[in-house]
């Protein structure tokens, strides 16, 4: 292939990483679900291109759902959900937006240097691209265990989701990847459904001690 | 081929066991699974009997298709499991003929009839088995159906505590022994007996090998500071099998440690000596300490067993050292000692118990301290109990001496003994020995004149009737046993002679060739005894005393009120107590040993409420050990209980934390 | 004659749909029943027939083939149990008939996923199964809507969703490192061909896969700290699912494990995955051992025992060799008979006295003796005891372990020990002491209970030859 | 014949300890008195005493039981045969293989067992008192004597008496400490055997302070009588084993002549003599000690016993 593609397969790849600091630096649910939508539509173009690149066409389904239904459907459902729980108001991080941030790079560094361990025989675009999806999924983890409340928690896993999702369409001739895509649109579509049925406001992590009574059935 | 009948006579308990458990609440099933348990023990113990002291039979062995799948359940009938189960079924006959009777009293049946059979076969599978698997096995066994026959009384919390202690001490012996089996089946898993006696190993790989089969066994014998179950869990059970447990399952422990220490890893150390020693002398000087400060007769008994197997325990010490210096014939006598104490303390111990037992049916009190005056209620009960305490005590001509006797003889060879620290230990343990001979017999008196002698000290014990006939049947031919092994003990050390010529090469001459019965174990110009002589002698100057003072003396007897320096008829509670009668003696030791304390709360003058008195004493090695083990457990529980709460982000950290933590790692792997 | 593979997977998921549909729950537990029974002889036939060559989906062989009559018998007597066990929650309306017909629909696919699992050769296939395995007990422990429900519910699927992702991601990884050596395409993905050509894969990328599907996959085992979700998906679900989930999912999480074990051992420069293995073992064993001792709700103890025992046999294989290997599969064995059975016991106690809480239950002996003594038996079995047949792979373990790791084997009978403290603590206040509380009659099918128990009882005193030669070749093959 | 010679000088030996008992009683007796200035009892006191008893009728508790009633008997017997074991003026009697050292111990304390538990039957306060202090005294007297035993068993190479006084008349022995130490404890033994001052004391009648006496408080008539010579028996019994071991000298040798024994006798009397005297003028020396100071006084011969049996295990020469 030739450096071109590698390129922009390389940035799409990076402008994912760059767009889940900007999910970590965001303390706003609103602008939190609106940087996932780009998060999405940025997966999107790099799944595409990768349908370019190798010529798969089954990956533009990939791609389409990511559009579709990651940038659109779920931040919008997302967005009602919050209006319905009212949980906007919510300043709801664990530590500090510096520290994360600076987590945050620390695990990039340190999907970099696994990564990058690797030798040379994986061809170079799957070993950036796994080396930038590692980094995603790290910074989706880092994004559901520092924030309290569920919705920007569904958004961490959607991140970590897309970070899978960059990796599959990645991985050359990967049979499954769009199963894989639909079942974990599914996944989400249940978690979304979860939360607003539940009312699942602060159940991920309440800081209640009487509901945990309540709930965990153990103590008295 | 002997072993395989003897284990279809097992089988047949384990039938037995079975047939209980469906049929357990049907009146006859005390008689049917007592009366067949006492049939197949009773011919167990015949079979054993000819193996032992018949002709020089090769070690018969059999080996089934059970157990570990590629090696098969070994079993194996020595001179030294003969032994052992004649000690066993002949114990577990006459308890079945004491429960005939006993049983009649349990409430909850279907909560005894189906383990008796079971703990039987079990230990005498132990000392069939011969491949560490199934020794384990059974071992096990053995610890579940006693450990279901003490939690028998479950409403009584303090019984399923007891239960749940003694269980634990049991896994930790048994654990203890599958490691030990581990390091010397070695890692190829040769965990046959014969594998194990062939294999080569290093010292220290021995070394620890004995220190984990000390604790397994002593964890099972009560060896201090292991011993902390035993008094809790043999009074907890029912009498007979309180009898069983104490007088009968330690010594399968006992047999345990020797078939492991001298049989399979031979070739001792006299470090292990030493070891075994003085873990003998403290547990017998302690466990006799202990039983004095009871008076809760059961516990009294069980806490004296302790006793005995540091004496048994003392005995395999001197055996190993000797053994250790090539001195055949020093370990030939020790060794002699040892499993002539076995034997002793199984018979006189379950006659104890037994006499609780029937203490128990007749007057429903364990308590001594509302005992009392029960000679005059039920004689037949006294006289068996009362010939017990004397023989436990060590006392000529019954059997208890005999073994202490040799014990001393065995002490006595030791100066010949070359490692120093040897010669220091040995006297002193010597010491403790005589210590503990002369506090069991302190604590005997105590034990028989607070619950048999004086008066009533409360209306269950003014009520006490003799108990039925079954029960008089055990405890009286425990008395002819005792009797008997205590005037011709030469007849036990003989049989004994395969044993010890297994194990360590040799064994005492043969004492039928000495004259007049007496024995001699060296020589009979160093040292010998006649029990026989002795008890015709002070038989003989009994009976004639009192036919010559009869006709001397003027025959009448007057009743009178007590003459007790002229205050008659002071009421039963002016006699002394079991904690009174022990009060100078735990004035003397128990502060030191036990922290024991007398409180006595005076009320005020003119004030009517009566006086208190509390003793309190405490148990340094529950204190010191166990106490804090367990506190440190549940406190690490508690803490840790609160990653039962977290919430689910907290748990997702900790799955961040690890996966990054396994990155990091491959990331610096080279 | 046909493909007891095919059958043994359609039949549940034909029974699944036609349990959708059916109305009445009695004929449904039924038919419940019928299908797993099927199932089951399917299973047992593959014993019988010569194995199907591996397809580039399904592979029968020797390890699998282990699992799957393991998975085939136990969901067979569960559902048995199941069977009088929601008799009783439908009288007392605990559940409706809606929820039963929902119920035993997902138990099937259960039952499908499960087998697929097991059955798969193409990993991405194994992942899809064990996911919808997860998935279909997620919505089965959520079933009775209550609050504690609702919650284990909700904790299992985020960090079962979370195990998902990773494993996926491992799953990737592996294809990535599979890639330059293979064709690429499905057959890199297919685990007979990775295996074969694992020693030239590059053993890094192994290994950071092998990191992400230790997470994934342990995840579904419940090794600590992934386990949170075990203890309430077992205490808060109906109880033959608590059966299942300890009983068989969680063997087949480990099986996946076990696959991708022998995959990187093909590869001697990759990271050994037998310390990891070994590391999460201990410490899922002495956790768990220390949070048995304050657990007040019955279901959720024997869920932390779960946890123990399946940090016993992370720990054996991870140790390998034959012995422990032999150990570790007789020890899966016998802790899904053994604590499946515990959870029938508990169940029926469960209804009997009307409550979960260790607290309000006691002498049971007296009360109920079948269920108090069976209960005595299990747990006198889980906690290791001779003669039943755990305690013949614990000696194994303990003993093969000591003479190559001593400390290790410390730590595993230190662990050990303060398991069945707590366990016999528990066991003794449920079962002994004066009754207190509700004991109503119990109208219970003591049959698969038993049925376990003397398997179990039969295994530690004598196992069949052919078993233990299949035992050890599985073993050989497990190195 | 020979063998009726040896029954005929173990007959004789029965019949002498039996005869010279309460004589050494009395003899102690009167020698106290005379130190205290008193004129003091005559010798044949105690047999007055025995024979006044037995005429007597007995006065028995109602609720004493048999075993008090055989108790005596066992108690005097026990002892007898302990004290016929002992050597006193031959070695090498007909019986004396059938108990060594150790059983003549263990005899001795069979009869005390016996004599406690009577204590204890009628249920009086004053028998406890009696029967757990002795208990008290002797698990500690027993051990000490027992290590005393050991002690002799390890320089004579035998627990057997007659081996044991038989070597120690040789002049291989000569002086070695752990002897001396032995002797130091068994005499301290013998006093609190004998309940002598100052453990006990045989005349006291201030109840509270009484052991010995206390235990026998309820018995009257020939059970006392009984329990008295057995008592004076005791005493003659320790006496003659620390003259047989340590002043083993004039004493018959096995199959000696008739002249051998005729000295013998003569110097065992001479022996009982200055042994009955030294005790006198010892007790009469001292004062009594209060109860609780008695274990200390028994455990110095504990210690010294365990000293001596440690010594010999160092060094065979000490």
């Amino acid at each position: 292939m030739g450096d071109l593609d590698f390129d922009i397969a390389h940035l799409l790849a990076g402008g994912l990483v760059l767009v889940s600091f900007l999910l970590i630096y965001q303390d706003r649910l609103y602008a939190l679900l609106n940087i996932y939508a780009l998060h999405a539509g940025v997966l999107a173009a790099s799944v595409a291109w990768q349908a370019h690149v190798q010529d798969a066409p089954h990956l533009y389904v990939t791609a389409a759902l990511a559009l579709g239904f990651k940038a659109v459907v779920i931040p919008v459902a997302l967005h009602r959900i919050i209006v319905r729980l009212g949980i906007h108001r919510e300043i709801e991080q664990v530590v500090g937006t510096g520290l994360t941030m600076l987590a945050g790079m620390g695990l990039v560094a340190l999907a970099m240097v696994v990564m990058l361990r690797v030798t040379a025989e994986a061809d170079p675009l799957a070993r950036e691209d796994l080396a930038f999806a590692l980094a995603v999924v790290l910074l989706g983890l880092l994004l559901m265990v520092t924030r309290r409340n569920a919705v920007s928690q569904v958004v961490g896993f959607m991140s970590l989701e897309n970070g899978l999702i960059l990796a599959a369409a990645g991985a050359k001739g990967m049979p499954l990847v769009v199963e894989i895509s639909v079942a974990f649109s599914i996944l989400i579509a249940f978690i979304v459904i979860g939360i607003f049925l539940f009312r699942i406001r602060e159940r991920f992590d309440t800081v209640d001690i009487h509901a945990l009574d309540r709930f965990r059935g153990e103590r008295r | 081929m002997p072993v395989g009948v003897v284990l279809a006579l097992v089988a047949g308990l384990f039938a037995s066991a079975v047939v209980a458990t469906c049929a357990a609440r049907r009146p006859a099933a005390q008689s049917i699974v007592y009366g067949l348990s006492l049939v197949v023990t009773l011919v167990l113990t015949g079979l054993a009997l000819s193996e032992l002291v018949g002709v020089e039979a090769p070690a018969s062995t059999l080996v089934l298709p059970v157990g570990l799948p590629w090696l098969g359940a070994h079993f194996r009938m020595d001179a030294l499991a003969a032994f052992f189960l004649v000690v066993v079924n002949l114990g577990a006959a006459l308890a079945s003929v004491f429960a005939l009777g006993y049983g009649r009293h349990e409430s909850e049946p279907q909560r005894v009839l189906p383990f008796f059979p079971a703990f039987v076969g079990g230990m005498n599978l132990v000392i069939l088995a011969d491949d560490a698997f199934t020794f384990l096995l059974s071992w096990e066994v053995m610890s579940l159906a006693s450990w279901a026959l003490v939690v028998v009384r479950h409403r009584d919390a303090e019984n399923t505590r007891a239960g749940f202690i003694y269980l634990m001490m049991a896994s930790f012996g048994t654990l203890a022994l599958l490691l030990a089996f581990g390091l010397l089946a070695g890692a190829d898993g040769g965990y046959g007996f014969a594998a194990i006696r062939e294999a080569v190993r290093e010292p220290e790989t021995t070394a620890i090998a004995l220190a984990l089969v000390i604790l397994g066994t002593g964890s099972k014998a009560g060896l201090v500071p292991l011993h902390v179950w035993l008094p809790l869990a043999h009074p907890a059970a029912p009498s007979h099998v309180s009898a069983l447990m104490s007088g009968v399952m330690t010594k399968v422990a006992v047999y345990g440690f020797v078939r492991i220490a001298f049989d399979l890893i031979g070739a001792p150390t006299w470090g292990a000596g030493l070891v075994v020693l003085t873990l003998g002398g403290v547990t017998a000087v302690l466990g006799v300490l202990y039983a004095l400060m009871q008076h809760d007769l059961k516990r009294l008994l069980a806490y004296h067993t302790v006793e005995n197997i540091g004496i048994i325990f003392i005995g395999l010490g001197l055996a190993l050292a000797f053994q250790a210096n090539g001195m055949a014939a020093g370990a030939a006598l020790a060794l002699t000692a040892a499993l002539f104490h076995v034997l002793n303390h199984s018979l006189f111990k379950s006659l104890l118990f037994f006499g609780s037992g029937a203490v128990l049916t007749a007057t429903g009190e364990r308590d001594m301290e509302r005992l009392g005056g029960l000679i005059h209620r039920m004689p037949l009960t006294a006289f068996a109990f009362l010939v017990g305490c004397f023989a436990i005590s060590a006392l000529p001509p019954l059997n208890g001496f005999v073994s202490e006797w040799l014990t001393f003889q065995a002490i006595l060879l030791s100066p010949e003994l070359p490692q120093w620290g040897l010669r220091i230990v040995v006297p002193a343990v010597g010491g403790l020995l005589a210590l503990s001979a002369a506090l069991a017999a302190a604590c005997f008196i105590k034990a028989y004149g607070i619950t048999f002698l004086g008066r009533p000290r409360g209306p269950a014990a003014a009520a006490a009737g003799e108990v039925d006939r079954f029960q008089i049947a055990a405890m009286f031919a425990l008395v002819a046993l005792c009797l008997g092994a205590g005037v011709v003990p030469g007849v036990v050390i003989d049989a004994l002679a395969p044993v010890s010529e297994q194990l360590v090469g040799h064994a005492l001459p043969a004492q039928s060739a000495v004259a007049w019965l007496s024995i001699a174990p060296i020589a009979e110009s160093r040292s010998s005894y006649n029990g026989l002589l002795v008890f015709l002698f002070i038989a003989a100057a009994a009976t004639l005393t009192a036919l010559g003072v009869r006709r001397l003396a003027s025959p009448g007897v007057r009743r009178g009120p007590a003459w007790d320096c002229g205050f008659p008829d002071a009421s039963p509670a002016t006699q002394y107590t079991a904690s009174s009668f022990a009060q100078p003696i735990r004035r003397v030791f128990g502060t030191v040993v036990f922290q024991a304390r007398d409180s006595v709360t005076m009320p005020p003058p003119g004030s009517m409420d009566a006086a208190r008195f509390a003793s309190i004493v405490r148990d340094p090695v529950w204190d010191g050990i166990y106490a804090p083990l367990a506190a440190a457990v549940g406190a690490l529980a508690t803490r840790m209980n609160h990653l039962q709460f977290l919430t689910i982000r907290r748990y997702l950290s900790l799955v961040f934390l690890l996966l990054v933590g396994l990155l990091t790692i491959l990331a610096l792997w080279p | 004659m046909i493909n007891p593979v095919a059958a043994m997977l359609a039949v549940p998921l034909c029974a699944a749909a036609i349990l959708a549909l059916l109305p009445g729950y009695r004929l449904s537990a039924r038919a419940n029943v019928v299908a797993t029974a099927l199932t089951l002889v399917s299973a047992l036939s593959l014993l019988a027939v010569e194995r199907p060559a591996p397809g580039p989906f399904l592979l029968i062989d020797d390890l699998n083939i282990v699992f799957v009559v393991l998975t085939a018998f136990v969901g067979f007597s569960t559902s048995v149990f199941s069977a009088s066990y929601i008799g009783h929650e439908v009288e007392t309306a605990r559940l409706t008939s809606v929820h039963l017909r929902f119920y035993h629909a997902m138990y099937q696919v259960l039952m499908f996923a499960m087998n697929l699992a097991l059955v798969a050769n193409n990993i991405g296939l194994m992942w899809v199964a064990v996911e919808l395995a997860t998935l279909s007990t997620v919505l089965m422990v959520g079933i009775y809507r209550t609050h504690e429900a609702l919650e284990a519910a909700w904790k299992y699927f985020i960090l079962g969703s979370v195990g998902i992702a990773l494993a996926l991601f491992g799953t990737i990884l592996v294809y990535m490192a599979a890639l330059p050596v293979t064709a690429g395409g499905l057959d890199a993905m297919v685990w007979t061909a990775l295996v074969a050509s694992a020693h030239e894969f590059d053993p890094l990328l192994l290994s950071v896969a092998f990191v992400f599907l230790l997470l994934g996959y342990g995840t579904k085992i419940g090794l600590a700290p992934l386990h949170a979700w075990l203890p309430d998906a077992h205490a808060e679900g109906p109880t033959p699912i608590s059966a299942v989930l300890s009983g068989l999912l969680l063997n087949v999480a480990l099986y996946a494990l076990l696959r991708f074990k022998m995959l990187l051992a093909a590869n001697e420069e990759a990271i050994a995955p037998g310390p990891l293995m070994v590391a999460m073992g201990l410490t899922s064993l002495l956790f768990a051992a220390f949070m048995l001792y304050r657990r007040r709700d019955i279901k959720r103890m024997f869920g932390y025992s779960s946890i123990e025992h399946m940090g016993i046999i992370t720990f054996a294989f991870g140790m390998g060799g034959p012995l422990a290997n032999f150990a570790g599969l007789l020890h899966m064995t016998m802790h899904s008979l053994t604590k499946s059975a515990i959870f029938f016991a508990v169940g029926h106690i469960a209804q009997v006295k009307g409550t979960q809480k260790l607290a309000d239950i006691s002498g049971l002996t007296v009360t109920h003796p079948w269920l108090g003594w069976g209960l005595v038996v299990g747990v006198v079995a889980i906690a290791g005891l001779p003669p039943l047949g755990i305690f013949m792979s614990e000696f194994l373990v303990v003993s093969s372990t000591f003479t190559r790791e001593p400390l290790l084997a410390l730590v595993l009978v230190a662990g050990i020990l303060i398991a069945l403290g707590a366990l016999m603590l528990r066991l003794g206040e449920v079962v002994f002491g004066a009754p207190r509380g509700r004991a109503d009659p119990a109208s219970a099918s003591y049959v698969p209970m038993f049925a376990h128990l003397s398997l179990v009882l039969s295994a530690g005193i004598y196992l069949p030859p052919p078993l233990v030669a299949w035992f050890q070749n599985v073993a050989r093959l497990l190195g | 014949m020979a063998l009726i010679g040896e029954l005929l000088i173990q007959g004789l030996q029965m019949a002498l300890v039996l005869l010279v008992a309460p004589l050494a009683t009395g003899l102690v007796r009167k020698v106290k008195s005379r130190l205290l200035g008193r004129q003091g009892p005559p010798l044949v006191q105690p047999y007055r005493e025995l024979w006044r008893l037995l005429r007597k009728d007995v006065v028995m508790a109602e609720n004493a039981s048999w075993l008090f009633r055989f108790a005596p008997y066992i108690v005097f017997a026990t002892t007898w045969v302990a004290a016929a074991l002992v050597p006193t003026f031959a070695v090498g009697l007909l019986f004396s293989w059938s108990a060594d050292l150790i059983a003549i111990v263990a005899l001795v304390a069979g009869g005390r067992f016996f004599l406690a538990l009577a204590g204890m039957d009628v249920g009086t306060s004053f028998g406890g008192i009696g029967s757990s202090r002795e208990v008290m005294f002797a698990s500690l007297a027993e051990p000490a004597m027992l290590l005393v035993v050991f002690t002799l068993a390890l320089v004579a190479g035998s627990t057997q008496l007659s081996t044991v006084s038989a070597m120690l008349v040789t002049p291989g022995v000569g002086l070695r400490v752990s002897l001396g130490l032995a002797l130091v404890a068994l005499i301290i033994v013998a006093i609190a055997e004998n309940a002598r001052i100052p453990v006990d004391n045989p005349a006291t009648h201030l109840e509270l302070t009484m052991v010995h006496e206390a235990m026998v408080l309820e018995y009257s008539g020939r059970h006392l009588a009984m329990i008295e010579l057995a008592a004076s028996l005791k005493l003659v019994l320790y006496l003659s084993l620390i003259a047989c071991v340590f002043v083993p000298w004039s004493i018959a040798p096995a199959s000696a002549g008739v002249a051998d024994h005729g000295v013998g006798i003569a110097g065992y009397l001479a022996k009982m003599v200055a042994g009955t005297v030294l005790l006198a003028t010892f007790e009469t020396t001292i004062a009594k000690l209060r109860v609780f100071r008695v274990p200390d006084f028994i455990g110095a011969a504990l210690m010294l016993g365990l000293l001596a049996t440690l010594l010999l295990f160092v060094s065979r020469s000490l």
